[in-house]
């Protein structure tokens, strides 16, 4: 026992930093700063119920980019998120709704779907071998066509508190008396752990690590390669089901048409959040930073006063930033390393 | 089979490209049977006004992809484009033909745009897409102060530009944008087939380093091909006016979908290095000729969206099977 | 060649679960009647099926058409904003030769060639709930709609009752919100225009001076924008970069947020209900003089619910049952070759007092 | 000699269009080192993939232990003991070397994976085999070198019965290689059969006990590896002699010329102050060790990665050279190490290829003159003997050294005075080297200076008029041919060791 105290864990060792890893304090500290810039320019936004409405509009983007997080360590892509948010939103509400069902149910339904597109993805993907980005795109069609298709073209009006059902929505924001609650982020705090948990420390985060980092040879490792990229594409797809759940919880109605351009948010928040394009890097916790930044910009610019078409233009600008001044960062840091990679 | 592909004359035509002309075929007598009039030249005509823009977009793709890359912001940039020359047109009174020009510049211009961050700042594509395609949106928006524009009717003052579509010959339309189309892909063809341009975005596509180390400067003829990219896109802004003469700030997505479509169902390789125009032009046709019949049987949009879906899987998975076979 | 049979069949499975699986064709009342008369054929294009407005047109006009014995195909595109998808709609209504079209267009000027095009075939179109005002002469038989600057007037009117006295006694700068879907859509960006010039006039009959800020758009047509730096009561205009319920409610907290909020204004359903979604974290709406008083547009269970429990002090509803209806006995009457001329179908103020009225109820869809 | 372990026979394989394993017999005992040689493409991997499960062999028998076997993925393989360190690096870069070392077999606490107690088993791993390695680095951080004995560590981990190393040496620096050695005499102590593929013929006698030999898929025989000569392996591989001997006399003219001078040369550490002079009609040699900076030296002339600082003229006039376009604007091509990187575009044809550098050559107008471009590569096609059915051909489908003469095909066609090849024959088989040798003895005749860069001593002896010697980044000698021998370049490329 005391042997093996002595030989094992380095990593009890390291330093919270390393721990944290560098990017995501870095993120972290952006995250700060926008929030002591938005506080400083505007006295409404250092408000409580500000906050509160910030993590609101966040946990649907939270929720994809956590998901989408996998598929991009994969070295793929999920574009199928935004519009298939809407689609299992519709679909499940559709149920709830007009036929009657249970809220659970209709809630189950949402994930359900999730977890089928996602299915489909991995199919596609890990079987059928085609590239992510068009594998996506494609069902990204197909599910913005089918939520139309099913819901009629209706839009879907889940269920408000105080009417039957409505207790869905205490989920994500409890009211105790004139006390509101953002349960939602306990939520994600939870899931971030676990999906954290699950990516670092289980057999799928392992092999869906190498998978990005070296397909083949995690093949020839004895590594069932399909299956995990599979994995990784369901995780995805149940995760936009849950963010179904959120955004239905959240905002009064769903209409059909719309989601397309969550999936950016959701891609874009992960990859500010350190998720190598190339793949085999990321963190889960860097993801849920990296969408924060999303989150407040997009919440916080109308609070400056700029109208939201500025918005577009500053989130877009952003995002080319934290990416070139990734770039030249790993330039920096792995120079040596591409070139005894050359070697090979 | 075999012996089919390798008769000379399907040779020339390219395998790929037939089967794909049949299947628009057999689309179109399909509609032809189970939707009602749809056998009439005034089908063909409403279905090529959606054909114009989204051949321009995908013909233009097609570029980008051949190169390796993606560029899905033409959809927005499209838009843009249109939204500003057209502004320009309406309330600062620019002559049109200035607007027309406008509007290619402005495409070429989100064009290099893009393609400078991929050439020189090694930006990924796909990233660098999602900014523009962003910036794109947000610029229109703010220009026009959140404005849809509409360009003026072909009766009015400056209208002769929706001539650029059809022209009306006695009691017939003329689709002149056909034509245009048609010799716009001929030239593209000609670009990329022929030219030192389109046999460099050909090789960059397959093996960029390799292409550097032969002595070529790899990032300028990169960022062109965006630029080509964008200045189609621009090209198509001012046929989407033509055909639908109003655009809004903040849409244009799903156009990307299609047009990236079109294009990957006409056997252009994500991976790039291989690229067909004639098989992007059909696959615009395709997509085209479905959005018309989808809505003559009496169903919506959503369903030309899943089909259209099914029918890149199935093209693009074919391939697969075949180079996998190859190898 | 087995794995090329797979992929057929995988594309034969997933064709024929979207087919089967996810329901028939589109809209509830989709194919004709079982009435047996003229065999009159309409198409009615609408905006979308996004709100529920449209589906409360769509029963109004298929329950009269069942009434006069005539069949009817009904589309529409996904959202309001996919104005070539429409275009395409309507151009298809056109080539299938119906005896009449009814359209409610969600871009006027983008429908001009394919009106011209309704006419030289001569099919008569009647439009509904938008007018077209530069329709080529000939085209467009008549109208049947809400006044929609009017309405925005209403609205105003209605809002005022709850603001008068606050707006009047107020010592300092006291603001009022208003969120726009959408700044493209005529009936929309009317609507918030009737509202900003009704709440202008009335506060300067109130002796107050008011500005107007936020969107260019609207502060460029309003009647008077006034100065922001010396008016007691200002007006702030908001639009959401796309038509989609998250953004709404973004700029809908903005508004709410500012703790000089006295009144917001939602000027339709989607922007109704982002403020509402908005209040869910903020509480600040209500009908008492400490609250935020809002107001709406158009229905729906969300709003009906909100107006019913006091949340939102009121809205204005138009008619679309009536809308529905009169378009058809024009189309009919069209179709006969009768001159017709344009319908108001009117706008009504509704609050929790009147909500259950037989004037009103029957226009209040879920 | 102990007991049989593994016997294949009558193995056939056929993949579309290629029979890649004819009838191959093939048999290991316990506690040998058995040699597998070929030329490229003549099936030793193809038969390696198929012992290892990766393939499925069509027809034939493996008996293993005594039992028939057949293995469908190669974790079944691992687990039954048969285990390959593949030619390629399989590292996963992002991971560290313990969960490297694991993948695929992690140790589990219920659903968590067991890191500390992998690093525990890593380290007692590296303890046995004498390596010094931190099993909790990032595997991206090693040296290749490093990388490799990871690998190798990760093969004995398996508790194998039978390792397969493929070409484990080429990427090796000398040192490591005789570590390397080291490890596989324990290993044969162990009684563990090792199947040892290698084209260093060196290798043969030093290490192996046995040498089987395969030409175009087919099993050729078996030799025992110190009672053969390398030519009796060499003439089993081609099916005929070929005679490497050392050019003994420079055969630049005396008063050839200095075509190219690099004066202080600096470019990171792996390129320090660098000075040497290449004149007409001269095959300059670099010869050193792996990662002693040679294949960087190259690039940066080239252009090819920035440099720091340093001068370079060509035919006496100081040139600036920032990219590659600026070298080959001044007559420079470079042939690079990994083909398949920097050299050919695969899925473009052989024309296309060949045509690549000089472009504006073959214009009409703004198009490219086809017919110009295929009759100028036909000329190339025959006399290079490339085989390929047309220069329409996708250059994808060609073998390894006709790859390789295509991307000589390209600097052929843009002329270019100075040409820099970088390990030319690397990979390649006999047949074709010995025509790429060929050509560039007749380019030089021709008054054209090559700068040849190899790791194989033999290739640098029999082909150079000067020997440039480099270590660490640094030039460490330079030897006129006639006084350069093995153990002088060896002695000189090892200054520091």
């Amino acid at each position: 026992m005391s042997r093996r105290n002595m030989e094992t864990p380095v990593s009890l060792n390291k330093s919270i930093t390393q721990r944290l890893g560098g990017q995501n304090i870095v993120v972290l500290l952006i995250v700060i700063g926008l929030f002591a810039f938005f506080s400083a320019v505007s006295p409404n936004f250092r408000r409580y119920s500000t906050l509160l409405s910030i993590l609101d509009y966040s946990y649907y983007i939270t929720l994809i980019g956590i998901g989408v997080t996998f598929p991009l360590i994969t070295g793929g892509v999920d574009l199928s998120i935004g519009t298939g948010l809407i689609c299992y939103s519709l679909v499940g509400g559709y149920m709830v709704v007009y036929q009657g069902w249970p809220v659970w149910l209709g809630m189950i339904v949402c994930v359900l779907c999730g977890a089928i597109i996602g299915l489909l993805n991995g199919v596609l993907i890990g079987i059928m071998d085609l590239t992510p980005f068009l594998a996506t795109l494609c069902t990204m069609m197909m599910t913005r066509g089918l939520g139309s298709i099913f819901s009629r073209g209706l839009g879907i009006p889940w269920p408000m508190v105080g009417s039957e059902g409505g207790w869905f929505r205490t989920i994500f924001k409890l009211n105790i008396g004139d006390v509101r609650l953002p349960l939602g982020f306990l939520w994600i705090v939870l899931l971030v752990i676990l999906m954290s948990y699950i990516l670092n420390h289980t057999k799928v985060g392992r092999y869906i690590l190498a998978i990005g980092s070296n397909k083949e040879a995690t093949r020839l490792s004895g590594v069932n390669v399909k299956l995990y990229t599979i994995i990784a594409y369901v995780i995805s797809g149940v995760f936009a089901g849950l963010a179904a759940i959120a955004y239905s919880a959240i905002f009064a109605s769903v209409y059909p048409g719309t989601g397309a351009g969550f999936e950016l948010e959701g891609i874009g928040g992960a990859i500010i959040g350190g998720v190598s394009m190339t793949g085999g890097a990321g963190s889960i916790v860097g993801t849920l930073l990296g969408v924060f930044i999303i989150c407040i910009l997009k919440t916080g610019l109308p609070f400056i006063g700029l109208q939201a078409n500025w918005q577009q233009i500053i989130t877009g600008v952003v995002l080319i930033t934290a990416v070139i001044v990734d770039l030249n960062r790993q330039n920096k840091g792995t120079k040596s390393i591409t070139t005894a990679r050359k070697k090979q | 089979m075999y012996q089919i592909k390798q008769n000379p004359v399907v040779k020339k035509l390219g395998f790929n490209r037939i089967v794909l002309s049949m299947v628009l075929i057999a689309m179109y007598c399909f509609f032809a049977i189970f939707a009602k009039n749809f056998v009439s030249y005034n089908r063909i005509l409403s279905a090529l006004n959606y054909a114009y823009f989204l051949g321009f977009l995908a013909l233009g793709v097609t570029f980008v992809i051949a190169t390796g890359g993606i560029d899905f912001s033409i959809g927005p940039v499209m838009f843009c484009a249109a939204i500003m020359s057209g502004y320009l047109l309406t309330h600062y009174n620019w002559p049109l033909w200035i607007c027309l020009i406008a509007s290619i510049a402005i495409g070429a211009l989100f064009g290099t745009f893009n393609g400078y961050l991929v050439a020189y700042k090694n930006v990924p594509p796909f990233i660098t897409s999602m900014a523009i395609m962003q910036i794109s949106k947000g610029v229109a928006s703010v220009f026009t102060k959140a404005q849809s524009v509409s360009w003026p009717q072909l009766a009015h003052e400056n209208g002769w530009y929706r001539n650029l579509i059809r022209v009306r010959v006695g009691n017939m339309y003329f689709p002149v944008g056909l034509v245009i189309l048609l010799i716009t892909a001929i030239i593209c063809a000609i670009v990329l087939n022929k030219t030192k341009m389109g046999r460099y975005f050909l090789t960059l596509g397959s093996n960029k380093e390799a292409l550097r180390l032969s002595g070529v400067r790899v990032r300028k003829w990169q960022m062109l091909a965006y630029t080509i990219c964008g200045l189609l896109a621009g090209v198509a802004a001012i046929f989407f006016v033509a055909a639908y003469t109003t655009v809004q700030p903040g849409y244009g997505d799903q156009y990307n979908n299609e047009a990236i479509a079109g294009c990957v169902m006409g056997g252009t390789s994500m991976a790039g290095g291989l690229a067909s125009i004639g098989g992007t032009f059909i696959g615009g046709m395709i997509i085209s000729i479905l959005q018309e019949g989808i809505l003559a049987i009496g169903l919506n949009k959503n369903y030309q969206l899943v089909i259209t879906g099914i029918i890149v899987i199935v093209a693009v998975y074919l391939d697969v099977l075949s180079r996998k076979r190859r190898v | 060649m087995s794995k090329k049979l797979l992929s057929m069949v995988i594309c034969i499975v997933m064709l024929t679960l979207l087919l089967t699986g996810c329901g028939g064709p589109v809209p509830p009342a989709d194919s004709g009647s079982s009435g047996d008369s003229d065999d009159l054929n309409f198409a009615i294009i609408v905006k979308s099926y996004q709100s529920t407005y449209w589906l409360a047109a769509v029963k109004g006009a298929t329950e009269q058409m069942n009434k006069k014995g005539v069949n009817a195909t009904f589309n529409g595109p996904n959202s309001e904003s996919d104005i070539a998808d429409q275009v395409q709609m309507f151009n298809d209504a056109i080539n299938s030769k119906p005896d009449g079209i009814g359209l409610a267009a969600c871009d006027p000027s983008a429908m001009l060639d394919s009106l011209q095009a309704a006419k030289d075939a001569g099919i008569p179109v009647v439009a509904f709930d938008s007018g077209i005002p530069d329709a080529p002469a000939g085209s467009v038989l008549a109208t049947a709609s809400t006044d929609n600057y009017k309405a925005g007037v209403t609205a105003a009117e209605g809002i005022w009752t709850a603001l008068e006295g606050r707006v009047k006694g107020a010592s300092g700068v006291v603001r009022i919100g208003v969120v726009n879907q959408d700044a493209t859509s005529e009936s929309i960006s009317s609507r918030g225009l009737g509202f900003i010039d009704e709440i202008t006039t009335l506060c300067k009959d109130a002796g107050k001076s008011v500005a107007v800020i936020g969107n260019d758009y609207y502060v460029g047509k309003a009647k008077d924008k006034g100065d922001q730096a010396s008016a007691n009561v200002i007006i702030e205009v908001r639009v959401p970069s796309q038509t989609t319920t998250e953004l709404c409610a973004t700029e809908a907290s903005a508004i709410l947020n500012q703790s000089d909020t006295i009144g917001v204004f939602g000027s339709n359903q989607v922007s109704a209900e982002g403020i509402l979604t908005a209040n869910q974290n903020l509480g600040v709406l209500g009908s008492t003089d400490d609250k935020v008083i809002a107001v709406g547009f158009d229905a729906g269970s969300i709003i009906k619910a909100a107006v019913k429990d006091g949340t939102m002090y009121g809205a204005v509803t138009q008619s679309p049952l009536k809308m529905g209806e009169v378009t058809i006995d024009l189309l009919i009457a069209a179709a006969k070759g009768e001159t017709i001329s344009d319908v108001d179908t009117g706008g009504a103020w509704y609050n929790k007092d009147n909500i259950e009225d037989p004037s009103i109820a029957p226009n209040l869809y879920d | 000699m102990g007991e049989i372990i593994l016997t294949m026979k009558g193995i056939d394989k056929t993949f579309p269009g290629v029979h890649a394993l004819d009838n191959v017999d093939f048999e290991l005992y316990k506690g040998e080192v058995h040699a597998l040689m070929g030329e490229n493409g003549a099936g030793k991997s193809t038969l390696m993939k198929v012992l290892t499960g990766i393939y499925r062999k069509d027809k034939g028998t493996i008996t293993y232990e005594g039992k028939l076997v057949e293995f469908t993925n190669p974790r079944e393989a691992q687990q039954a003991g048969i285990v390959i360190v593949h030619q390629e690096l399989n590292m996963l870069g992002h991971l560290t070397v313990a969960q490297n070392i694991f993948i695929g077999r992690e140790y589990m606490k219920g659903v968590k994976i067991d890191d500390a107690r992998m690093n525990v088993e890593a380290s007692k791993l590296f303890k046995r085999l004498n390596i010094d390695i931190d099993p909790t680095e990032k595997m991206s951080n090693l040296t290749v070198g490093k990388q490799q004995m990871c690998e190798i560590a990760k093969a004995i981990s398996h508790e194998a019965k039978i390792i397969v190393f493929d070409e484990p040496s080429a990427a090796l620096t000398e040192s490591e290689v005789d570590e390397l050695f080291g490890i596989i005499r324990d290993l044969k102590e162990k009684d563990i059969g090792i199947i040892y593929i290698t084209h260093r013929m060196d290798e043969i006698k030093i290490i192996t006990d046995r040498v089987s030999v395969m030409r175009d898929g087919a099993y050729v025989g078996t030799l025992i590896s110190e009672d053969s000569t390398k030519n009796d392996i060499i003439s089993m591989m081609v099916g005929r002699i070929i005679y490497e001997e050392p050019k003994t006399k420079s055969t630049v003219a005396k008063d050839a010329p200095v075509v190219l001078k690099v004066e202080n040369l600096n470019a990171g550490r792996s390129v320090q102050d660098i000075n040497f002079e290449l004149y007409k009609g001269e095959i300059l040699g670099f010869s050193g060790l792996m990662g002693s900076g040679r294949t960087e030296t190259a690039r940066a002339i080239f252009g090819a990665d920035p440099k720091e600082s340093g001068n370079i003229y060509i035919n006496g006039a100081k040139v600036e050279i920032n990219n590659p376009e600026d070298a080959v604007k001044h007559g420079i091509g470079y042939l690079s190490e990994d083909r398949k990187r920097f050299g050919i575009v695969v899925r473009r044809t052989v024309s296309e290829n060949s045509t690549m550098a000089n472009l504006e050559n073959f214009m009409k107008g703004i198009f490219i003159d086809k017919k110009k471009e295929n009759t100028e590569t036909e000329k190339y096609v025959e006399s290079l003997a490339i085989k390929t059915p047309s220069v329409d051909q996708l250059v994808v489908d060609l073998s390894g050294g006709n790859q390789q003469k295509v991307v000589l095909t390209k600097w052929l066609v843009k002329n270019c005075d100075i040409l820099i090849f970088d390990e030319p024959t690397r990979g390649i088989d006999v047949g074709a080297k010995s025509d790429i040798y060929k050509l560039m003895n007749e380019l030089v005749k021709e008054g054209k200076s090559i700068i040849m860069i190899s790791s194989e001593l033999p290739e640098v002896l029999r082909m150079s008029d000067r020997v440039i010697v480099m270590c660490e980044g640094r030039k460490s000698g330079e030897l006129r041919i006639e006084e350069a021998t093995q153990e002088k370049i060896m002695h000189l490329a090892t200054l520091d060791d």
